[in-house]
């Protein structure tokens, strides 16, 4: 029967096409799955104050190890009356997948504008924290990757800084790093904002030692740590560099600063 | 009135024992109620003009246009009632856009007058909706080059989308006007609203059809008629709207756009002075050559 | 009486080519109060009379914001216009998101038309009952348009709707001239005196019944150095004690309107106080 | 032998095989694009002083096989805005008749404004490279999340509503950003270094003048063309000012020296 094939290959045994193996067959696979995630790294950082906030974050993109852009935001002012958010009162910051960030940020910014419109009064930060944690929620079998920190003023005027994990579970911390450095800054803001292993010299042996006791930092000091941390980040990762974003929320309103990291 | 108290003419669709249909007759005397629109195919191109009422001082001048663009090449001008205007507009901006969608190529003003005469004539075959109170006059030029399908990839045959005798002639100026009806006739020079009458009897004194004029020569005509066919003694003032469209190497490069300022200014000057022109004739003659109505 | 056969649903013609129930929309705007509007080159403002039901009771709303650089004012059923206003407020709002700007007002507007205009071409539905002045800054310049439930929308230098309309509507074709180059407050004092016109005799304008709204550019902002980008004045309402001021701006009473207002008009049939209209 | 009508002229089955019509199998999953196929390399693009200078080669590859040697791709959107494509060129053509849609419907508003003839009002009010780069931003993230992505990374050139120079960048996951000098594909590693030596920061771009600028990116598409395999030394260079675009789409690299081959060792036939 394969006398009429020109392949030589094909005499003896016939070849059929039927039996061949199939394209999709499990150890032929070959099929081109897209990924609809990426991480574009920086690094977040929280710290609540006693009548303030202030929320930062490195302005690197990354994709692998290109450096996409030196000046990308990550910390975001939200929920204004109006697109300029002059009057915002609150401010999110998103690290991980920037796409999902930004669609997370403008969602969030949405909701607290409505809010503002059909209530005539700014979301409270309680209020958009339990909301974020919604919309992540809500997005759980496909979740946006970004690790977000929402940042205010309490009822009380106390600094408010809640952190949150991509599918929406959250805490209301003193203090919270997120992204590709947070396990370089948390330790040292367990040390230096919550005082964490720091002892009253000569209180005693082992257990007998007493813990310095926890007093609220002034904003300066605080200025001063979030600086610090991102100097050490940038030294140790290659992710974050290039620019510092600082938002500080007060009762008078929101202060940026954009301040200068190596480039390295 | 015939019509009235006879039942047939108190809703869509229905025929009366005479075989019409009321409704639409009724729709067209919405139409001559409206400001005169007029288009002109000339040889290079098609003119559009509109008489506009202004119905209040209060009226941004020349904000309001009533000539739209459907697709780059294509404009519409309509009399009747306004917001059926916009209606048909939008659904010939749809209709382009699929055409754009399926064919890869832009829509010819003769399919676009099947479209939207076949959805005016859509809108006369229920009761559950009315016919437009609106005629459209529909012009466009068709492209007489080959364009680009899709930014052609490739070093194939640079001949398009292929399909085309090399000695016949493709595209040109086009002109349609479209009845509540759904009827259309291509036209040389159509005229809908208030002064019909007097401005195709201006129209019909060109030579269109022959030699033809040229795309300026229609313009200035396009006004004058426009200026003829105002009724002062009726209507209070108007405003002039204008716009044309020239093939590739005209003054649009193929597309609708209005007719600019400084051209338009010209041509309302040239149409007042003949107007004047005309009057002190009139008054010389004493027995008057009145425009039969 | 002559029973007319041809105003029973909004698909009917008329022998003449009229369409009575749009018609009849129309009158609905003309039962609700007064609304003004002016633009000029740098801001669109609208002001407007409020209405109680009765004394005791609270005034009706006429303003409403649509978006950052939009808002409008209504005059009749109000139910129909928070329908409008919401589409409104959901086109710019996707619009923003999109593309990262303002809604052009033409477009926005011309998108209620077309809404409108469907409601009188199809059997079992109704044209709106409401009117509408919609006021607005984009790329292009502050903007005012009228909107009428027949689907027509026309812009407009200044105008009004509403009850006992005309009589601003002459005040404002008097003064037409001026608008163009007139200030944010020169406009909102415009505004007002036109409403007055409007007033029934022994009515005055009071902070409790009147409504301003504004929008427009804020003159250079000098921060950016060369910043050529105009800033847009979100537009706000004023209500109560924030309006004392600019009733103060008209207060001067007749003896001080230098154009020469004409004879006072002779109280025009009542405003008609249904209940329904304007209210919530 | 089959000698029915119908086996006429068709292969075999005998020899080759049953004809596998699973392709036309319309139920189960609908798939979609899982991987690109005709494919456009770098995008580059810097700002300068006064606008921005954008290039992209010519070349569509099948893989390694350089399918079609006259692609443009770099379009025009209005006049103003430059859109550079990398990656899978249908779905750039999808997007090239999008923006045709979106450009048609510009027309559509020819509405003078405040006054008749104030064109710069007319012009303020259309989609500007601000506007389409946050469009284009929107598309692609809408299609990433229905795991249907346009398989492209697209550089987007032109100015913002505060007329400032804009060059933004976009990719199939709807990742976007700005930057003084952006590339896709190989050119991200081997001509944004180049790049960025001109022009780290806005402010140097801000001094660059239009034949420096222009020079950097002829360097950087002469330096793609000798590394990257899936190059070729004719391409498309587009620059964009406030007075409009000039786009040229046949140019030929110039000045090539291969001198530096000689010195490859270890490819191909070499011995030594």
């Amino acid at each position: 029967m394969a006398m009429f094939s020109q392949n030589p290959l094909l005499n003896g045994p016939n070849y059929s096409f039927s039996e061949a193996p199939k394209f999709n067959a499990p150890e032929g696979a070959r099929e081109h799955r897209f990924d609809p995630y990426t991480d574009n790294g920086g690094s977040t950082l929280a710290i609540a104050g006693a009548d303030f906030t202030i929320m930062a974050g490195d302005t690197r993109l990354t994709s692998g190890y290109s450096i996409n852009s030196r000046f990308h935001p990550k910390v975001f002012k939200i929920g204004g009356t109006t697109s300029d958010q002059k009057d915002a009162t609150l401010v999110l910051s998103v690290v991980g997948f920037a796409a999902d960030g930004e669609a997370l940020k403008e969602r969030l910014d949405a909701i607290c504008k409505m809010y503002r419109y059909r209530h005539g009064k700014p979301m409270s930060v309680k209020a958009c924290a339990q909301r974020l944690s919604t919309i992540l929620y809500q997005k759980r079998f496909f979740p946006y990757y970004a690790y977000a920190i929402l940042g205010g003023l309490d009822e009380e005027g106390k600094g408010a800084v809640y952190s949150y994990d991509p599918v929406g579970s959250y805490e209301r911390e003193q203090c919270r790093a997120g992204g590709a450095a947070a396990s370089l800054i948390m330790p040292f803001l367990d040390n230096q904002v919550n005082f964490k292993n720091q002892f009253i010299p000569g209180s005693g042996e082992g257990h007998a030692l007493q813990e310095r006791e926890r007093r609220p930092l002034s904003r300066q000091e605080v200025e001063t740590l979030v600086k610090d941390a991102f100097d050490g980040a940038v030294e140790r990762h290659i992710e974050v560099g290039d620019g510092l974003q600082m938002m500080i929320i007060t009762k008078e309103g929101i202060e940026e600063v954009v301040l200068p990291l190596k480039k390295d | 009135m015939t019509s009235i108290g006879t039942g047939y003419d108190l809703s869509n669709s229905i025929f009366s024992p005479d075989g019409r249909n009321f409704q639409v007759e009724y729709a067209m005397k919405a139409v001559e109620n409206g400001g005169t629109s007029i288009g002109i195919r000339c040889k290079d191109g098609v003119v559009l003009a509109v008489e506009k009422i202004i119905t209040s001082k209060l009226l941004k001048p020349g904000a309001n246009k009533r000539i739209a663009t459907v697709d780059r090449h294509l404009g519409v001008v309509s009399s009747g009632m306004l917001p059926d205007g916009r209606h048909f507009v939008d659904r010939a901006r749809d209709e382009a856009r699929s055409w754009r969608d399926n064919f890869k190529t832009p829509i010819t003003t003769a399919d676009l007058a099947s479209r939207m005469g076949n959805y005016l004539q859509a809108h006369t075959l229920y009761q559950s909706v009315r016919p437009f109170g609106i005629t459209a006059i529909v012009g466009g030029f068709d492209a007489q080059e080959e364009s680009p399908v899709d930014g052609e990839v490739g070093n194939g045959p640079s001949c398009g989308a292929g399909g085309k005798n090399p000695d016949k002639k493709y595209g040109g100026p086009f002109l349609y006007m479209i009845e509540p009806s759904g009827l259309y006739w291509g036209y040389y020079g159509a005229a809908t609203g208030k002064g019909r009458q007097a401005a195709k009897a201006e129209l019909e004194k060109l030579d269109l059809t022959g030699e033809g004029i040229t795309l300026e020569e229609a313009v200035k005509e396009a006004a004058r008629i426009i200026y003829v066919a105002h009724d002062d003694s009726k209507d209070k003032e108007f405003e002039l709207e204008m716009s044309w469209i020239s093939g590739k190497d005209g003054p649009t490069k193929g597309l609708h756009q209005e007719v600019p300022k400084a051209l338009r200014e010209e041509a309302e000057r040239l149409a007042k002075k003949s107007l004047d022109d005309s009057d002190d004739e009139e008054e010389e003659k004493k027995d008057g050559d009145k425009m039969e109505e | 009486m002559f029973r007319n056969n041809y105003d029973n649903d909004s698909v009917t013609f008329s022998p003449q080519g009229r369409i009575f129930q749009v018609e009849y929309a129309a009158e609905a705007v003309k039962q609700g109060s007064v609304v003004v509007g002016i633009a000029s080159k740098t801001h669109a403002v609208l002001v407007a009379i409020k209405r109680n039901a009765e004394e005791l009771s609270s005034y009706q709303k006429k303003l409403f914001q649509i978006d950052e650089h939009v808002g409008i004012a209504i005059a009749g059923l109000t139910s129909d216009a928070r329908v409008l206003s919401n589409f409104m407020k959901q086109q710019c709002l996707g619009h923003r998101l999109t593309y990262s700007r303002n809604m052009p007002v033409r477009s926005l507007v011309d998108m209620i038309g077309s809404k409108a205009q469907i409601n009188t071409q199809h059997y079992g539905k109704r044209p709106y009952g409401v009117g509408l002045l919609v006021a607005g800054v984009d790329d292009s310049g502050p903007h005012l348009f009228e909107f009428q439930p027949s689907g027509m929308t026309e812009e407009m230098v200044a105008f009004a709707i509403g009850a006992r309309s005309q009589m601003a509507r002459t005040y404002l074709e008097r003064n037409l001239d001026k608008f163009k180059t007139s200030s944010r407050e020169e406009l909102i004092e415009h505004g007002l005196r036109a409403l007055k016109e409007s007033l029934v005799q022994d009515r005055e304008l009071t902070v409790e019944n009147t409504s301003i709204g504004v929008v427009g550019y804020v003159k250079g902002d000098k921060e950016g150095g060369e910043e050529k980008k105009k800033k847009v004045e979100p537009f706000q309402v004023f209500d109560g004690q924030d309006v004392q001021r600019y009733l103060e701006l008209v207060a001067d009473d007749k003896k001080d309107d230098k154009d020469g207002s004409g004879p006072q008009p002779a109280t025009v049939a009542d405003e008609g106080e249904q209940m329904e209209v304007d209210a919530y | 032998m089959d000698h029915r009508p119908q086996a006429w002229g068709r292969p075999r089955d005998d020899v080759y095989g049953a004809y596998d019509g699973s392709y036309l199998n319309n139920s189960g999953p609908r798939t979609v694009t899982q991987s690109p196929v005709v494919t456009g390399t770098s995008v580059i693009a810097i700002k300068f002083k006064d606008g921005i200078v954008m290039a992209a080669d010519n070349l569509a590859s099948y893989g390694s096989l350089a399918r079609f040697t006259d692609v443009k791709r770099l379009r025009t959107f209005l006049g103003t805005t430059v859109i550079g494509f990398g990656g899978d060129v249908s779905d750039m053509q999808f997007l090239d008749r999008h923006l045709e849609e979106l450009a048609v419907d510009e027309s559509y508003e020819a509405e003078p404004t405040i006054d008749e003839d104030d064109q710069e009002a007319k012009k303020a009010s259309q989609l500007n490279a601000g506007n389409i780069y946050r469009y284009l931003q929107k598309l692609m993230y809408q299609r990433r999340n229905s795991f249907d992505p346009l398989w492209n990374h697209i550089l987007v050139a032109g100015f913002d509503s505060a007329s400032k120079p804009l060059l933004g960048s976009v990719d199939l996951r709807g990742t976007s950003f700005t930057s003084p000098s952006l590339a896709t594909g190989f050119g991200a590693a081997l001509a944004q270094p180049i790049m960025r030596k001109y022009a780290a920061t806005e402010e140097d771009a801000a001094k660059l003048t239009r034949e420096q600028a222009v020079g950097v990116i002829k360097e950087c598409m002469k330096v793609l063309f000798y590394r990257d395999a899936r190059s070729l030394d004719r391409y498309s260079i587009a620059i964009v000012t406030k007075d409009g675009i000039e786009l040229k789409e046949d140019e030929q690299l110039e000045k090539q020296s291969w001198a530096f081959a000689e010195r490859i060792k270890g490819y191909g036939t070499q011995t030594v």
